[in-house]
């Protein structure tokens, strides 16, 4: 394992002070407890928090600031955060007017959050976001895992909180957006977790693991590695088929919003490659994509790999995508 | 039980905890994130650290205060979920009266109730909790049969033991292997492997005292 | 080698076909040659004009759009593209005030451009980018090579051509900008050409290769992997001593520009990580660290390892830096 | 020459490049970027595409022809070198009288001196020139002296190989690996072994007919 870092218990909070001092016109950081809250913002409003292991930057921390979020907890790589966290970065950032948690719903997420929620002072609501459709038989689980779909969710919802809309409001358009969400991943090689000093998972150079996880937690199954043709194929199909299960009934003149996401180690240059195989296969099953995002959003370390996650827009979910935005990661209207 | 010996306990743990790193590592990058030794090491150390505040504390307060820390500590699933068995497990002892193995035993089964509630997950489901379930139920029912310490202990780490072992052959239905269906299959379940762990070192501790 | 690919002959333009309709706000796409030109420009203004080989992305048509960029030739991958293109996005972006090049610094794109330059009817200029200082004895070549800094000389000029100035004062910023940048790669993995499918060079689980090029060019010299404080001194050293030799003048209260570019499989993490290092250390330089940009702007495929590049600003270049820029990769004010 | 022999020898370099793949590509991996190999083989490919429209051409037009599509097809370092030389080479020849070995070889001259004009380099810069210059002087120097087909061929076979292996000992001073200094010492330069590999088989190709 070859990676820029210090000493393995320093990363976090070294890596940390770097954005909060690359983006000190945006953000403060403070530790223990860790949060990074967001400068400037309106003395009303509902404040978005969001938080979740590192190791998926530019999420969280690089979405605070205008239109989006306005504090992030980050715990440890590929570890939620601890509930402590949260309740401070809730205390500094609160606004008068309630407090509404995203979280990413992993077991741990959801009982730390959970357990800052039950202890928080303000009025607090929580939106989970579950995009990830990787995993078909849904008796296995207690609930899809949130993956880069949360992006877009973090986004709606923090433009609404920037209109001076009440926390039911929120929350609600947080739900609803994350219901149109279907999102699935593929890792070509695993992700190194600094701290394990070795791979996750072993993956030879004809494999790939299709469903994978954003944590490179195994997924639907390990497949054979095939042309980007047969690959995005299959992912396509396996949104649509969610998309089906959750009864989004797909029109004719069906808008949606296609985010290509890398996780970390793929050039760019597949990931329009892949935008534009996805992007064909969706326009042939009527869906017309008239957002699109493509980059690293949602990564896991250094894993190469990628994620199609597929948002169908309505009016309101379009006005809060195209709306102002200026954050570390995702800038545009100012 | 004493403050002291709960030190003594959490210095027992820290030190097997460190010992199977190789163990826990593995077990939670197959069917999890990889992350589970370090969050335990975390905790174990984070514990440890504050020993003269946790020195001077009754036993009760003594495993709250643990608790707190390992909320603030550990993170992941781990985290909140350790933290409420020690949590409960004080206050648990705090509301009984005089010192006995029931007693301790009912403490230790409010603990477990404590993360049965938090995790909304049972027995059977490829958790800490097919170590934890069995162990609190064996630990009742020995101490209600007023079985001596040794017996209870050597009982204990066998119950632990088979409970760990079991999770190898479930599906996981809770936590972040349930991704993974069938595939999980064949794995030992690394809450369990480290929950065992831990009652295994403490039972010994007794066991050699 | 696993890619998300088709056929290797086919990556090119399915990647750029994917680039131009996720971006058909910002671009359109030219094949046969290949170039991308901008949507939405003056009538009248001096057009700038880069490119070179692929897999740099977003270098350089991820640039394309108002403030910056006006036309891009994308070549083969590591390949400069050739005169045709040049000529073609010349003709197709040709806005009544002739043609500023943006070339990076290397033969083959030296003499494409060179030609084309030659043979374009319209009045032209062309600016060459040379910031990399990893080698050290300027006797042992032509020139240095240009990397990163690129993404900062192209910036300002963009800006600079939107005010309206001609084409002398077009070249005459990219020429000064150019001069007050240094930058210094280090890579820790090689990085893969797709045609060729192994990696370009070997490294070692202990190595790293200092002062290597965007193209996996072998650099400076071999040495052993160290930690980041350490690797990282031996870059901001190497570019301060780079100013030296420029004869930049480092006053008490020099503002610069820092860039931490990422070459395409380096975590977001730890390029900050990378930053926090490398802005305190130019602080203790003296060198008040005004503007940052972290993130993967001039890439190398997949090559794991980062650059670091400083820019001495100046009134004049941080005020075309600040402008509004509305392009895919980088975007800001508008 | 004919402008079917320059379709025969196309056809034949490209043989030899696709047969070199390795030779190629580890030679630029070694000190450049990899890319050498494909660039030559897409070139040569282009070439070979044409060849209904060369056909129909002189010799001279069909030089100018390859030179403007090796232009637009090859990139890079190489692409305007070589586009320079054929371009070149055609206006040579086209500007000289009758058929001779002299005048093919002053034609072969100019196209070389248009890639040192283009690339501003000499010989002793491990480039594709430290095959060229040496190959292009012989060249003359036979002619002048009337050498017969066989002789001249077999010389120029002989001096590319020269030129190609004394690369090996040279620092760069142009092109990519002028990054490396003393690390270019030991590799063969990737263009100077495409040329000696061009010129051999042509040579070679006309030894056979
Ligand atoms: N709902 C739950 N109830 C009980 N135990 C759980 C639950 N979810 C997860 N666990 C336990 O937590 C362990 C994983 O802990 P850890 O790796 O530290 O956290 P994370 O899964 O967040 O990375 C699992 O092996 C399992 O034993
Ligand atoms: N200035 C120059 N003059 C002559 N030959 C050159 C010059 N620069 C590069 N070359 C030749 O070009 C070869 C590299 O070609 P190629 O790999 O196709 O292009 P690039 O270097 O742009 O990747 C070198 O091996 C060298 O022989
Ligand atoms: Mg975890
Ligand atoms: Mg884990
Ligand atoms: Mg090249
Ligand atoms: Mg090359």
């Amino acid at each position: 394992m070859k990676k820029f870092i210090n000493h393995i218990d320093d990363i976090l909070v070294e890596s940390l002070s770097g954005f909060s001092t690359a983006h000190a016109d945006l953000v403060s950081l403070h530790l223990d407890p860790a949060y990074i809250v967001r400068k400037n913002k309106a003395a009303n409003k509902v404040v978005i928090i969001s938080g979740g292991g590192s190791g998926h930057e530019p999420l969280h921390a690089g979405y605070i600031g205008y239109g989006m979020l306005d504090a992030a907890c980050p715990g440890h790589v590929f570890t939620s955060p601890t509930p402590d966290q949260m309740l401070a970065a809730a205390e500094a950032a609160h606004a008068n007017q309630g407090v509404l948690f995203i979280v990413k719903n992993y077991a741990g997420d959801v009982m730390n959050f959970e357990m800052a929620a039950e202890m928080l002072a303000f009025e607090n609501a929580t939106v989970y976001t579950s995009d990830d459709c990787a995993v078909v038989n849904s008796t296995y689980t207690t609930g899809r895992r949130g993956v880069a779909g949360t992006v877009i969710v973090e986004k709606c919802v923090g433009s609404l909180a920037e209109t001076g809309a009440n926390l039911n409001a929120c929350k609600a358009l947080g739900d609803k957006v994350n219901q149109r969400i279907s999102s699935i991943g593929v890792a070509l090689t695993s992700c190194t977790v600094p701290a394990a000093s070795r791979p996750t998972f072993d993956i030879s150079d004809t494999e790939i693991e299709m469903g994978v996880g954003i944590h490179g937690e195994p997924g639907r199954r390990r497949e054979v590695m095939r042309e980007a043709d047969a690959i995005i194929t299959d992912c396509v199909d396996a949104i649509l088929a969610d998309f089906k299960v959750k009864n989004l009934t797909l029109g004719e003149n069906n808008e949606a919003l296609l985010l290509i996401n890398g996780f970390g180690a793929t050039p760019l240059m597949e990931l329009y490659l892949i935008y534009n195989v996805a992007a064909k296969l969706f326009k042939q099953h009527g869906i017309n994509i008239a957002r699109s995002l493509v980059g690293n959003y949602t990564t896991a370390l250094d894993m190469a790999g990628a994620s199609v996650t597929l948002c169908l827009l309505d009016d309101e979910i379009k006005q809060h995508w195209d709306s102002p935005v200026h954050t570390a990661a995702l800038r545009w209207g100012c | 039980m004493k403050t002291t010996f709960i030190m003594h306990a959490a210095k027992e743990i820290q030190q097997t905890i460190l010992a199977n790193e190789n163990t826990l590592e593995s077990l939670d990058r197959a069917i999890g994130d990889g992350d589970h030794y370090i969050n335990m090491k975390r905790g174990a150390q984070a514990i440890v650290d504050i020993e003269t505040e946790l020195a001077v504390l009754s036993p009760e307060a003594a495993l709250n205060k643990i608790g707190l820390k390992l909320l603030s500590t550990i993170g992941g699933a781990s985290g909140p979920l350790l933290a409420s068995f020690f949590m409960s497990m004080g206050k648990a002892l705090q509301s009984h009266e005089g010192e006995s193995h029931l007693k301790i035993a009912n403490a230790f089964a409010a603990g477990v109730q404590a993360i049965i509630q938090r995790g909304k997950a049972n027995l059977g489901e490829k958790t800490m909790l097919d170590v934890l379930i069995p162990v609190s139920n064996q630990f009742l029912l020995l101490a209600q049969q007023n079985s001596d310490t040794a017996l209870i202990c050597k009982g204990l780490i066998e119950t632990a033991e088979l409970g760990m072992l079991a999770t190898q052959d479930l599906i996981a239905t809770k936590g972040r292997a349930a991704g993974l269906g069938e595939r999980a299959i064949g794995h030992i379940d690394p809450g369990a492997k480290s929950c065992q762990l831990m009652i295994t070192s403490v039972c010994n501790l007794i066991l050699k005292s």
